[in-house]
């Protein structure tokens, strides 16, 4: 708890620093501010930790807290502490571009960690390009990113939705219905599933798009019905959306037809909801909280121990959290400097480290990572895990993107259909 | 036809929940000439009360259909004696302070809860129509628009405050004639017009999710009933109702909820624009 | 000289005297500020000018013309997205900007016939306003499919369009304006503005405008038609509003289904009202202290924003109706009458400045 | 002054010719078939008790009602339910019977706004001048009329009238509230403006009939009573029932 508050201190003393700037800016020169700036390493870290988001981007701006203050328990580095500065963006889109402008131009950080939607990170994505600022997009999305500055650590559909669509045809149908949300991430997610279903020989019998705070689904619900697919995958993000589990246990249709999704279960949805509404939901993930190895035990209970009552559930962003950021640490150790060229070359040397969710490696070409997935779903408020697949490669992009190869690419590949 | 009867009831509870959304604004709007614009987020603090009251250990319906309303009264009673009263007869002025209300409400329940959407678990089970099935709450739904309408009929029909009610909506005079105070009537339609509101809250909460933000989908939506609807509050919102949640829902089926939801505003607006009054200000100008 | 004469010299030398000084001031600002302030201090105030000129239609549609907006983001939204399809499809920021308000001035005047000349009440236009912002909001917010596409542009639905160009200099494309910039930009369009509604006010289109708020019917008795200067009205704050929209592009460099949303709307009533309704210094004031008290209460993260401005709302309502700027111009006469009066001039008791458009 | 003499215009188009005017509210019938002719640079006074249907009428005249049934035509042309602007427009221009004006604004302003339709500047400026000194309200130009006297918004209100140029000028009750000095004043303008304008009085004030009227129209019950010259209505025993005989003896 006293790290908390610390943490909250430590932002509002930047942050009135901030507020003031167009006063208190005109009085300091520029030669002493940027000596302040030199003498620790400044990680920004931009994320929802209130409003509807905040389910997801709470724990992730934890993760960013426990992972610096490891790095920092373990020296620093380069002889240099880290200061993470933190902006709450609220579920607010407006606020992505404002606090991301903050953090290239006055706060000068050295890298940034975050954003939560694919929204955000397309906002602020060519902020960071532009201020030459290195950014990791560490939230499982849709795929296809492909430019030199950004790093995605989370997983994509070619790593997790493949693995559902497959177990779906085999132990359910040939007929799906997804119902997603309606934006980039699952317009493409759904594009993804009409894929993957037309190569294993099924189809996507309908396809409904949500705004993030709808909370009504009856139509859909007949609708549904009347298309009688197999299985529905869902895509639905957001508090609101969460409230689809709930109606179609209500419409009774639970025991009717099954449900997978690649997004179900990272807003503590199995701690929040009965057990008679989430149990049996097929989800496909990089990581669980119950996965059997020391790192994945031993990164809950530092979790646990550094944040007790104020954790609410974990999930796979938070690993891949985890993850981007001892990536760019080791990138940085190996560089030997913060420059933002030498990082990035370092970024692409094939780093590799063992992480809570398995052994982990920053593929150089896509900037993506290849790492282990896994099928799980709830039982009586734990994630079971079904299958895992090992050594999973983020080739969403049908291997057109090599970075290495071509750094000056610049662009988001989509499945085509 | 298993699909035509699913269809139908997904109608009919499209109605009875916009009834129910609209019955507070209207009483507030038809007796007082006041645009509540505050009314969606005495629904969200109805739905709150709901909340935290089962969560406490109540019972969901003892919280709905007491606390709600008897809670969110008392909140509507303590807006209109320390704000609304010193603004009757400047209905500009009423429509910003409510709207201040509204956003200010919104800021006090995130500040306090967090702007997080909590759920409410659905009391009621699910049962078939043919091959399909569906929950049966939106009976529940129905049935409660449908007393809510009736009830509210019955008191402006057959009682004395009813009497005094409609007297003061034709002439603030008449109620003065009568022995009582405007002031009075005006506080008491107040209060009642935000209980209203906080059960509608209370009663869509395990439907739709409870969050801070939440009034800002309701308001609209009511909004344009009762204009839609005109002077004559039971009838006028009835009708509305039945127009706006036919269009709604059924596009919804065909198309997405979003253009649903688009072309039930288009044709409020269409609407107001034919008959400024409402249709009980063209129609049924007799009803009540 | 008569004595009228004299008032109405004064009337006017006084009108003219606070617009030029108000004028001197926004220039000192915008040439002055950047030699003093850093980047990121530019771009923060930056966006308190946009919402100044945001704030400036609403200030003339409502506080002038009378006419009760409820949606007047849905123009500074549609500005932002006309300029933000038309500056990524031609490259060139030139014909963007016309564009911009262009848009915004057309969807009004259909927007506005259809209310005005519906012999639709007051508060009914708000209603109208307010559900079309609505509408406008949700059907963007749907076009997240790559088949909403205008040109080479995406609408992109909830994601918005990212990395929009900004202003360039006219007619060359290779040569974008910096942060500095779009300040200059920003600053001088808020210049135009505000000069542009004070020739308005001081012209007879603007004086029959105020009448028809003041009365309607007598305005008709007289033989002016209502409903044609109020559509030309809505019209002129819709265009500025469409400048808005195009200059917080510029600021943000991103736009989403955000700026539709009915906070925008709430934020400029919220800014018309605390500044003085009826006065134009007033919602620029009123744009800046409110956007700064936003910013301010939105970083130290305890208390939601939406709190304070409600209660600031309400207040205002309640206590001081007329805003901020009335207010303190009513103290000022105070002090010059009671001054006057024991120098015992009685010339310029008469000498009340217009009451429609000075101060 | 001088003896009615409406004979000149006759065999022209009347100015104004109300046929089978007709207004109904619900159920109530405020005027009911009434017929009125009124040739140019007539005066006319229309009487009644309350409620006679007098200011309807002129509200029917002016395009703030529409008429229920009936025709109004100006100069030959059919105004009944035109707008109230288009009508003003082809010069009809009245001071309603509670002050109905521009509030916030200026003496100056409310009449210059009158003036400058469809006027240059100059043109209008002058007009304005004119106005207020005819109606010596020159020392007060500069005031917001919201905040004058009664009696003063009767006169500002008069000059925008007059400001408007109109062919023809409807005057709701000109003399209430005014001072005895006021109302002479109202009766002498209200003469010299019938040298060159028709006009229609509505008024209470007997006094003040006897002092203008030539032809006297009675309205009771939205129906036209009788319509003569001053003094054989006045002397009307049908006229004194419908009064009660209060104000006429006085």
């Amino acid at each position: 708890m006293s790290d908390h508050n610390q943490k909250l201190f430590g932002r509002r003393t930047v942050l009135k620093f901030s507020a003031t700037a167009a006063i208190s800016a005109l009085a300091a020169p520029a030669y002493l501010r940027q000596a302040l700036a030199s003498e620790t390493i400044k990680l920004g870290c931009i994320m929802d930790e209130t409003g509807p988001l905040s389910l997801e981007g709470k724990p992730m701006a934890q993760t960013t807290k426990l992972a610096v203050d490891e790095l920092n328990a373990a020296g620093g580095l380069l002889g240099r502490q880290i200061e993470m500065i933190s902006y709450d963006t609220q579920s607010t889109m407006q606020l992505y571009t404002q606090y991301a402008q903050r953090l290239a131009l006055q706060d000068k950080v050295d890298v940034v960690h975050g954003g939560l939607t694919s929204a955000s990170r397309e906002a602020i994505r060519p902020i960071f390009g532009r201020a030459r600022i290195p950014y990791f997009y560490n939230t499982l999305y849709e795929g296809g990113v492909c430019d030199r500055n950004t790093f995605c650590t989370g997983t994509t559909p070619a790593q997790t939705v493949n693995h559902l669509v497959e177990h779906g045809l085999k132990n359910w149908g040939k007929k799906t219905y997804v119902l997603a949300a309606d934006y980039n991430f699952g317009q493409i997610t759904t594009d993804w599933v009409r894929k993957f279903m037309a190569a294993g020989g099924g189809s996507v019998v309908g396809a409904d798009f949500f705004p993030l705070d709808a909370t009504n689904f009856s139509s859909t619900i007949s609708r549904i019905q009347s298309a009688a697919p197999d299985f529905v995958v869902t895509v639905l993000v957001g508090g609101a959306q969460t409230g689809f589990y709930q109606q179609w246990e209500s419409a009774g249709m639970k025991s009717k037809i099954p449900l997978a999704s690649n997004v179900f279960g990272l807003s503590n949805e199995i701690n929040s909801m009965p057990t008679s509404t989430t149990d049996g939901i097929v989800t496909c993930y990089g990581w669980y909280p119950g996965i059997d190895t020391p790192a994945s035990k031993s990164f809950v209970e530092k979790m646990e121990k550094q944040f007790g009552s104020d954790l609410t559930g974990m999930s796979e962003l938070d690993v891949t959290t985890y993850d981007g950021i001892m990536f760019w640490a080791q990138a940085v150790k190996k560089a030997g400097s913060l420059d933002r060229e030498a990082v990035l070359a370092a970024l692409e040397s094939g780093l590799s480290y063992d992480g809570p969710g398995g052994a982990v490696s920053l593929d150089p070409a896509t900037h993506h990572t290849i790492r282990s997935t896994y099928l799980g779903q709830p039982k009586d408020r734990k994630w079971q895990v079904m299958e895992t697949f090992a050594h999973q490669i983020p080739s969403d992009s049908g291997g057109q993107c090599d970075l290495k190869a071509n750094p000056r690419l610049n662009k988001q590949f989509t499945p085509v259909i | 036809m298993d699909l035509a009867g699913l269809i139908a009831f997904n109608v009919v509870t499209g109605i009875a929940m916009l009834c129910l959304i609209t019955i507070g604004l209207g009483v507030i709007y038809g007796m007082m000439r006041i645009i509540n614009l505050a009314h969606g987020e005495l629904m969200m603090l109805g739905a709150f009360t709901c909340v935290i009251a089962t969560e406490a250990g109540i019972n969901i319906w003892i919280s709905i259909f007491v606390l709600s309303p008897l809670v969110v009264g008392i909140i509507g009673l303590v807006l209109e004696r320390t704000i609304i009263r010193f603004l009757y007869g400047r209905i500009l002025d009423t429509m910003l302070a409510t709207w201040g209300i509204s956003i200010g409400l919104t800021g006090l329940i995130v500040t306090i809860f967090g702007n997080n959407v909590r759920t409410l678990a659905n009391p009621a089970p699910s049962f078939g129509i043919g091959e399909y099935s569906t929950s049966l709450y939106g009976l529940v739904v129905v049935a409660v628009a449908v007393g809510a309408l009736g009830s509210l009929f019955a008191l402006l029909r057959f009682t004395k405050f009813g009497l005094i009610l409609r007297a003061t909506m034709e002439r603030p005079g008449m109620a003065a004639a009568l022995g009582i105070k405007p002031d009075t009537v005006y506080m008491a339609t107040f209060a009642l017009g935000s209980a209203l509101a906080g059960m509608a809250g209370a009663v869509l909460a395990p439907i739709s999710g409870v969050s801070p933000v939440m009034g800002v989908a309701y308001i609209t939506r009511a909004f344009i009933t009762v204009l839609g609807g005109g002077a004559a509050i039971v009838t006028g919102t009835g009708l509305a109702s039945m127009l706006f949640g036919t269009i709604d829902e059924l596009v919804s089926f065909k198309a997405s909820p979003v253009i649903g939801s688009v072309a039930m505003l288009m044709t409020a607006v269409v609407l107001i624009r034919i008959l400024p009054t409402g249709i009980t200000g063209r129609f049924l100008r007799r009803s009540l | 000289m008569t004595s009228h004469s004299l008032g109405r010299f004064l009337d006017q030398y006084r009108g003219a005297g606070s617009f030029l000084s108000v004028c001197l001031l926004l220039i000192l600002v915008m040439f002055g500020l950047p030699l003093f302030v850093s980047t990121f201090g530019l771009l923060q105030v930056t966006i308190l000018a946009v919402m100044s000129i945001f704030a400036l239609s609403q200030g003339f549609v409502w506080g002038f013309a009378g006419i009760m907006s409820f949606g007047q983001a849905g123009f500074l939204g549609l500005g932002a997205y006309a300029y933000a399809v038309a500056v990524i499809n031609y490259g060139d920021s030139t014909l963007a900007v016309p564009i911009s308000i262009i848009l915004s001035m057309l969807f009004a005047a259909v927007m506005g016939y259809f209310m005005f000349y519906g012999r639709i009440s007051d508060a009914y236009v708000g209603v109208i306003t307010l559900t079309v912002s609505v509408i406008l909001f949700q059907l963007i917010n749907s076009t997240s499919g790559s088949q909403y596409r205008i040109g080479v542009v995406e609408l992109g639905g909830f994601n918005g369009i990212p990395a929009i160009p900004p202003l360039n200099l006219i007619g060359d494309p290779s040569r974008p304006l910096d942060q500095t910039g779009i300040w200059y930009a920003t600053m001088g369009g808020l210049l135009l503005v505000y000069g542009l509604l004070r020739f308005i006010l001081m012209s007879r289109f603007g004086r029959v405008v105020v009448a028809i708020r003041e009365n309607e019917t007598r305005a008709q008795l007289i033989g002016y038609d209502p409903r044609l200067f109020k559509l030309l009205a809505f019209v002129t704050g819709a265009g500025i509003a469409g400048l808005a929209g195009c200059l917080y592009v510029n600021w943000a460099g991103y736009i989403s289904p955000g700026v539709f949303a009915l906070t925008m709307s709430a934020q400029a009533i919220i800014f018309v009202l605390v500044g003085g309704l009826g006065t134009l210094l007033g919602p620029i004031l009123g744009a800046v202290l409110i956007q700064w008290l936003i910013n301010t209460i939105g970083d130290q993260g305890a208390v939601d924003p939406g709190l304070g401005l409600g209660i600031i709302l309400v207040a205002f309502v309640l206590l001081f109706p007329k805003g901020i700027v009335p207010l303190v111009r009513a103290a000022i006469q105070q002090v010059l009458t009671w001054r006057k009066r024991n120098v015992g001039s009685p010339l310029l008791a008469d000498a009340d400045p217009l009451q429609s458009g000075a101060e | 002054m001088t003896s009615p003499n409406p004979a000149p215009a006759r065999k022209l188009t009347p100015l104004l010719e109300a046929r089978d005017v007709t207004m109904k509210f619900g159920g109530v019938t405020a005027v009911d078939h009434v017929d009125l002719v009124l040739n140019e640079v007539e005066l006319r006074c229309l009487i009644g008790p309350n409620g006679a249907g007098k200011s309807t009428f002129f509200k029917m005249l002016t395009g703030q009602l529409r008429p229920s049934g009936g025709s109004i035509r100006f100069r030959g042309n059919e105004i009944g339910g035109a707008h109230p602007h288009e009508i003003a427009r082809r010069g009809v221009g009245i001071k309603t019977q509670i002050p109905n004006l521009f509030d916030g604004l200026s003496v100056r302003e409310n009449v210059f706004i009158a003036a400058a339709r469809r006027k240059s500047v100059a043109r209008a400026t002058a007009i304005v001048d004119e106005a207020l000194e005819r109606l010596h309200l020159t020392d007060i130009a500069g005031r917001e009329v919201g905040r004058l006297a009664h009696g003063q918004r009767q006169w500002v209100e008069l000059a925008t009238v007059l400001a408007q140029e109109p062919e023809l000028i409807l005057l709701d009750e000109p003399a209430a509230g005014m001072t005895k000095v006021e109302v002479e004043r109202t009766a002498q303008l209200i003469l010299e403006i019938n040298r060159t304008h028709a006009v229609v009085v509505v008024e209470h004030d007997m006094q003040f009939i006897r002092r203008i009227a030539k032809v006297v129209t009675v309205f009771n019950q939205g129906k036209i009573l009788v319509e003569d010259h001053v003094d054989r209505v006045l002397a009307d025993e049908r006229v004194r029932n419908v009064y009660l005989g209060n104000s006429i003896s006085a």
